[in-house]
């Protein structure tokens, strides 16, 4: 890169591995590391899309019927509590290029706030459908569910078990990775407050960046299929 | 031999290790106001009546949404070629995944209508029943409140879990 | 050829420095490297410690197949026991294997690096095996497996043994095996030394590379389809149990896009190994490199697209059978491009009939016959008579274990003096060598016999008229079994006795052979540079630039 | 742990090995007795009794000829190279050959479009074979853990079964005519395989699969499982048997009756009973505890059901269990998964077993 910018090579910082050659290697393998783990969180994802096609093609009144039981708004807020936080994230490593400490920190804190309210909303939305008997799978109460159904308008078709035990398992997969997200947001936030990350060093900002925007990225699939699509 | 430095593999004067690119705010608030605005044409479609055309619609503008995060949130657009490769090679792979199992049920769904199968009928069915009769693992009360519950919802009627025909 | 460094090349000397070994001494000093060259050895023994498990089953189920009746164990244990060989020899010991113990030891070596790109995470990796591998033990003790190494629903959501912990534990293989390709890609990409150009790579490293490739892209779904199972096992989600609405040749297809091309992720590294035992050995450049180097990434590719073979009789649809039949002949290109080469690298070279060259011509004999058997197996009309026979027992077997196993043994010879400093005997080499060779084809050719006549796999009862061929099977395995412990046995005792071996004892010219025996802590007095390829044999013998024993 | 592997174990010795299980440990089957399959060489293929069984062989022999051709192709250069280029003096002169554009086109596209023959040749036979004549007889095939259940929808009332223990014919064919089966199981994966028709199909829960073929010999010929279904696996297996189409349908009323004969008691009848209609796959005789409780000394003994209530077993429970085999589990077999025989048994057939299981003491 740093031809890009037509300076010299850059001098080795304090986190320098010494089985790199220049810090260049270092950050160019860290962040090659970063995608090709992306790859594989991508592919992890897509097991859970590909049932959740299938059952859409062997039961499609079924998955009609049920997701209307999901709440849009919700969803909704949630959709957008995300892709505020991969907004802020964005700028915590804009700032972390730039050499902006408190920006960093300011914008890693509002990420990891978004975060939380997501967590809390989902909270608040897995309690919701406890409480009327949508469980996954064999613990899903089908009278207390139809009834349920029943009194917002709708009816369940066919087994619905099926439906939410694809939704709890996905969206439960996505929450586990949201929690993790918030781990290592708080990890480079600390870090950054002890003035690890500037122009010279910013791998773990922009990995953790590059980690939360694909949550974000499964998120922005996950919202229409179970939530929006009729 | 020449008196060239190589590093990894490349002359040292062309080799490119990291790409930095510095995107100005004002291009990170538009994507984020495009964002938003894309999230409320779903919210939106949603509402409307599009019949089998809505999963389509929903898929299209997920992927607008996906493409500006991977392009300029993640930098995907400055960024090292590969990096790119990588991520739209995964892309690939997911559709081969996707592709196959899909064509398969397709594709042999004209049996299955010809014969009748559990599925088609269990749909409409008890699948309370299938599973005490197969697990027997869930509170017997439970699975009676169900079973009143159920006709109370007027559950369809013919919910009987029909056994292979047998002559 | 390749530099150590500019003043060696100039025939300066270093003085020796101490050993990785000697480095650093201590229980701490291995249980938390960063060293890959630890890495590797630990993983070696790792893996070799499940082989023994793994065949200690075989030997038990064969000679339980001694007579047709039951008589020496029980049918479930009968079960258990082909289940456990299959899991631990496909999860604990193939998969792992060569890139855990060949690839961590000698990929950094080879690209003139100090370390993998993560050395952190390699030891995180190795942890994660050998979590993975205490799941299957705890398995082993508390209730054992019997849904066979596949985990096929819904017979795995209802058998009463330990199948979540069990696929929790090869779950968590999973992780290992994705961070160990995660690091080599990297590596691979990041770490190469000046002058070593993509087509400049040894053989091995493409072969690793691509074997990586497919640990990135398949094993992910692996994870997600035993967690899918855990799910539906713990819940009852209705994805793959059809008695909860499920769809069983779904889960077939989640499994199989993983396993297939997990077949590659096991025989890849083999192909990795052999190319470079043959044009060693015989001092010739490798015939077709680009061939070579370009198939490997082919059939990494293809590997993706057959999975439905596994699946012909499985009720998946005829058209899509019509489709992955076709895509699977496809694969069996690239692989014959590679047999060809090895066979035209033979030709005018100078050939040493050494252990590990004896490997590797072992390997073009089974190898070819595992991979000609697959025709059988990919034509459509032919394989639904010869599915889930011991037809295809034979075939696998001559594939991972004709294939991989004997690869790994051969390459384990070839690197032994690098790895540990002390060459084995020769001659007991080529007897332990014989042995296995004569063992395996004895155990598995048969095995073509009584699958083409119907015996199913899976029988812990057979017909009686298939009694004689499954006695020599058993005799077979027994003389394999044999001269594996033969071979356990003269390489341990080398470690004593063997003598001390030199930093190049066969001459080779990829940058391995650049350092001391067994290497220094940091790989390489200096920074190694590249200016050929690694197979340019002819070139150097002529020259007189590299010592010639 | 690692005993189970070690030793020759008795049947105390399995229990203990996998521990939690225990109860569910079945004894050791026995060898299922069945006719042996002909060939004609002790290497050679089974009997050709199908019309798909002499293109499969000769799809078959055709690669079998090809790969040996390659096969002694590679072995004879490379045994070739191996002698003459054999390191004879340290410096023995190597050729310094990389590569060859013609030669390595020509290993690629020479395999390649064989490949593609054998390809269109299986395809062609593959199609024919998944694809019944509409004037085929149907047959009803169903998997059970672990025999076969066959029904005839064209004579109602006949039922065959396999037994894992005796050669019971499973299945009757007419030769010459086709005979598409429709499959399905009620547990787990099954596999229904004739390997003298060369035919095999899986046979899946919750769905059906079909598989067809035209008998050309008159014989029997075996049945085999060849999806791993659980313990008994390898006993799951049956007979076909072909026969001319003028005694088919008098043979398949002989072979379906299930009746008293004049001379036989009613418990013997009941163990006839036993044996044809599977009740031996998971019930033993002998004590041992396997898929369901041992028949030994079942009747008058006080059982502890699943949900804690004790009873008595009498001729009402036995009946009870046989028609709806989930209403009241015993302990230790929630698991199992027994299927009804709601209108598969009549009641002079369950009064036979009841006594049959009583005689068992």
């Amino acid at each position: 890169m740093s031809s890009a910018h037509g300076q010299g090579p850059k001098a080795p910082h304090a986190f320098f591995q010494h089985h790199y050659n220049t810090v260049e290697q270092q950050a160019g393998a860290a962040k090659l590391g970063m995608w090709v783990f992306l790859a594989t969180e991508i592919l992890m994802f897509s097991g859970l899309f590909l049932a959740y096609f299938i059952i859409r093609i062997l039961y499609p009144e079924m998955v009609l019927g049920s997701h209307e039981l999901l709440s849009k708004t919700m969803g909704g807020v949630n959709t957008v509590v995300l892709l505020f936080s991969s907004f802020t994230m964005a700028m915590a490593v804009r700032s972390a290029q730039v050499g902006d400490t408190p920006g960093i920190i300011r914008n890693l804190i509002m990420t990891i706030g978004c975060a939380c309210i997501f967590m809390v909303v989902k909270y608040f939305e897995y309690t919701g459908k406890f409480a009327h008997g949508i469980f996954p799978g064999k613990y899903f109460d089908y009278g207390r569910a139809a009834a349920y159904a029943a009194e917002h308008g709708h009816e369940l078709v066919g087994m619905p078990h099926i439906f939410f035990g694809i939704y709890f398992t996905m969206t439960g997969l996505h929450g586990v990775h949201v929690a993790v997200g918030i781990g290592v947001l708080v990890w480079i936030m600390l870090r950054a407050k002890k003035g690890h990350f500037g122009p010279q060093y910013y791998s773990p900002v922009e990995n953790v960046g590059l980690y939360w925007h694909i949550v974000d990225l499964v998120w922005i699939f996950l919202f229409p299929l179970l939530y929006l699509v009729k | 031999m020449t008196t060239k430095t190589f590093l990894h593999g490349k002359p040292i004067d062309d080799v490119i290790e990291c790409h930095e690119h510095v995107s100005p705010v004002s291009l990170y608030v538009k994507v984020l106001l495009s964002l938003f605005v894309l999230t409320g044409l779903t919210y939106a479609v949603s509402f409307a009546d599009l019949g089998p055309a809505s999963l389509w619609v929903a898929m299209i503008v997920a992927f607008g949404k996906a493409t500006l995060v991977a392009m300029f949130f993640m930098h995907l657009k400055y960024d090292d070629r590969y990096h790119g490769f990588v991520f739209l090679s995964t892309i690939i792979f997911v559709a081969i995944f996707f592709l196959f199992p899909i064509f398969d049920l397709n594709s042999r769904a004209r049996l299955n209508e010809e014969q009748g199968t559990f599925f088609r009928v269990n749909q409409a069915g008890d699948w309370n029943e299938a599973q005490r009769t197969n697990k027997g693992q869930v509170e017997a009360e439970a699975k009676a409140a169900a079973e009143a519950a159920k006709d109370a919802a007027k559950a369809p009627a013919d919910a009987k879990a029909v056994a292979p025909a047998k002559p | 050829m390749a530099t150590a460094d500019t003043s060696s090349a100039h025939g300066g000397d270093h003085a020796r420095e101490v050993s990785f070994y000697a480095a650093k001494t201590g229980l701490k000093s291995w249980l938390v490297t960063l060293d890959h060259k630890r890495l590797g050895m630990m993983y070696l023994v790792g893996t070799m410690v499940f082989f023994l498990v793994g065949g200690i089953a075989a030997l038990t189920l064969r000679t339980e197949l001694l007579t047709p009746e039951q008589d020496l164990v029980s049918a479930t244990t009968y079960n258990k026991l082909f289940t456990i060989h299959g899991a631990v020899m496909v999860f604990l010991v193939i998969i792992p294997s060569v890139p855990g113990a060949l690839g961590n030891f000698l990929l950094p070596l080879m690209l003139g690096a100090k370390d993998v790109a993560f050395p952190r995470l390699n030891l995180l990796s190795f942890w994660i095996y050998s979590l993975g591998a205490v799941f299957f033990l705890i398995t082993l003790v508390n209730g054992s497996l019997d849904t066979g190494w596949t985990f096929y629903t819904p017979y795995s959501t209802s058998s009463g043994t330990a199948v979540v912990t069990a696929t929790f534990g090869a779950f968590i293989l999973g992780f290992s095996s994705i961070l160990t390709g995660l690091n080599f890609i990297v590596t691979v990409h990041k770490m190469r030394a000046p002058g070593l150009t993509w087509n400049r790579l040894p053989l091995f490293v493409w072969a690793i590379y691509s074997t990586a490739v497919i640990q990135i892209l398949a094993t992910p779904v692996l994870a997600i389809t035993l967690m899918l199972l855990m799910i539906e096992r713990t819940l009852n989600i209705g994805i793959f149990d059809p008695a909860m609405g499920g769809d069983p040749v779904l889960y077939q297809h989640f499994f199989w896009f993983y396993s297939h091309p997990a077949v590659y992720i096991m025989i890849l590294p083999g192909f990795g190994i052999i190319s470079e035992l043959i044009a060693v050995h015989s001092r010739k450049h490798i015939f077709g490199y680009k061939a070579i180097a370009l198939s490997s990434i082919a059939i990494a590719i293809i590997s993706f697209l057959v999975w439905g073979h596994h699946m012909f009789v499985s009720g998946q649809s005829e058209l899509a059978g019509v489709v992955f039949s076709f895509l699977t002949f496809a694969v069996a290109v690239p692989t014959a491009i590679k047999v060809f080469s090895w066979v035209a690298t033979l030709y005018k070279g100078s050939i040493e009939f050494n252990t590990p060259m004896l490997y590797a011509l072992a390997f073009l004999f089974t190898f070819t016959i595992g991979g000609l058997t697959g025709i059988f197996l990919g034509a459509l009309s032919v394989d639904v008579h010869l599915h889930d026979t011991y037809f295809v027992v034979a075939h696998f077997h001559y594939v991972m274990m004709g294939g991989t196993i004997i690869a790994f043994i051969g390459g384990i010879h070839h690197w032994w003096g690098k790895m540990t400093g002390r060459m084995f005997n020769e001659a007991h080499g080529r007897w332990g060598c014989l042995l296995v060779f004569i063992g395996f084809n004895m155990t598995f050719f048969n095995q073509f016999i009584v699958g083409q006549q119907g015996m199913p796999r899976r029988y812990a009862t057979y017909v009686p008229q298939f009694q004689q061929q499954h006695v020599l099977s058993t005799i077979g395995s027994y003389i394999l079994g044999l001269g594996l412990l033969w071979t356990a046995f003269y390489l341990l005792r080398s470690l004593k006795t063997g003598a001390q071996a030199s930093d190049n004892p066969y001459a080779g010219a990829s940058l391995e052979w650049q350092t001391q025996s067994p290497p220094i802590e940091h790989n390489f007095h200096g920074q190694p540079r590249v200016d050929t390829d690694p197979y340019n044999f002819p070139q150097i013998d002529r020259s007189g630039g590299m010592d010639h024993h | 742990m690692l005993s189970m592997f070690l030793a020759p174990e008795t049947k105390e010795a399995a229990k203990a090995a996998v521990g939690n299980v225990a109860a569910a440990a079945p004894p050791a089957p026995p060898a299922p007795k069945l006719p042996p399959l002909e060939t004609l060489h002790s290497w050679a293929m089974p009997t050709q009794a199908s019309t798909f069984a002499e293109s499969t062989d000769n799809l078959y022999l055709f690669i079998v000829f090809l790969d040996a051709f390659f096969f002694v192709l590679i072995l004879a250069a490379m045994g070739y190279f191996m002698w003459k280029y054999k390191r004879r003096s340290p410096d023995q002169k190597t050729s310094s050959i990389t590569h060859n554009g013609k030669i390595e086109f020509l290993w690629s596209a020479i395999p390649a479009v064989l490949l593609v023959v054998i390809f269109a040749w299986a395809e062609i036979d593959f199609i024919k074979q998944t694809t019944p004549p509409a004037d085929a007889i149907d047959i009803r095939v169903t998997g059970r853990q672990w025999f076969w259940q066959v029904d005839y929808p064209d004579y109602p009332g006949v039922s065959l079964t396999s037994s894992t223990e005796e050669p019971l014919i499973t299945m009757i064919v007419p030769k010459g005519r086709p005979v598409r089966l429709i499959m399905t199981s009620e547990d787990v994966l099954h596999s229904f395989y004739v390997p003298a028709f060369r035919v095999k199909k899986d046979v899946v829960p919750g769905r059906y699969t079909t598989l067809w073929f035209e008998a050309t010999r008159v014989g029997e010929f075996n049945i085999f499982c060849t999806e791993y279904c659980g313990d008994r696996h390898s006993s799951m297996a049956g007979v076909i048997k072909v026969l001319e189409p003028a005694s088919f349908e008098a043979a398949l009323r002989e072979a379906a009756k299930l009746e008293q004969k004049p001379t036989e008691s009613v418990a013997d009848f009941g163990g006839r009973i036993y044996t044809r209609r599977g009740c031996n796959a998971c019930h033993t005789l002998n004590g041992d505890p396997a898929t369901g409780p041992t028949w030994k000394g079942l009747y008058g003994k006080s059982e502890t059901l699943a949900d804690g209530t004790t009873l008595t077993v009498d001729d009402n429970y036995i009946k009870e269990s046989i028609l709806q085999p989930q209403a009241k589990i015993v302990a230790g077999f929630t698991g199992a998964n027994m299927p009804s025989y709601q209108g598969q048994l009549d009641d002079k057939q369950i009064t036979a077993i009841i006594d049959f299981i009583k005689q068992q003491k």
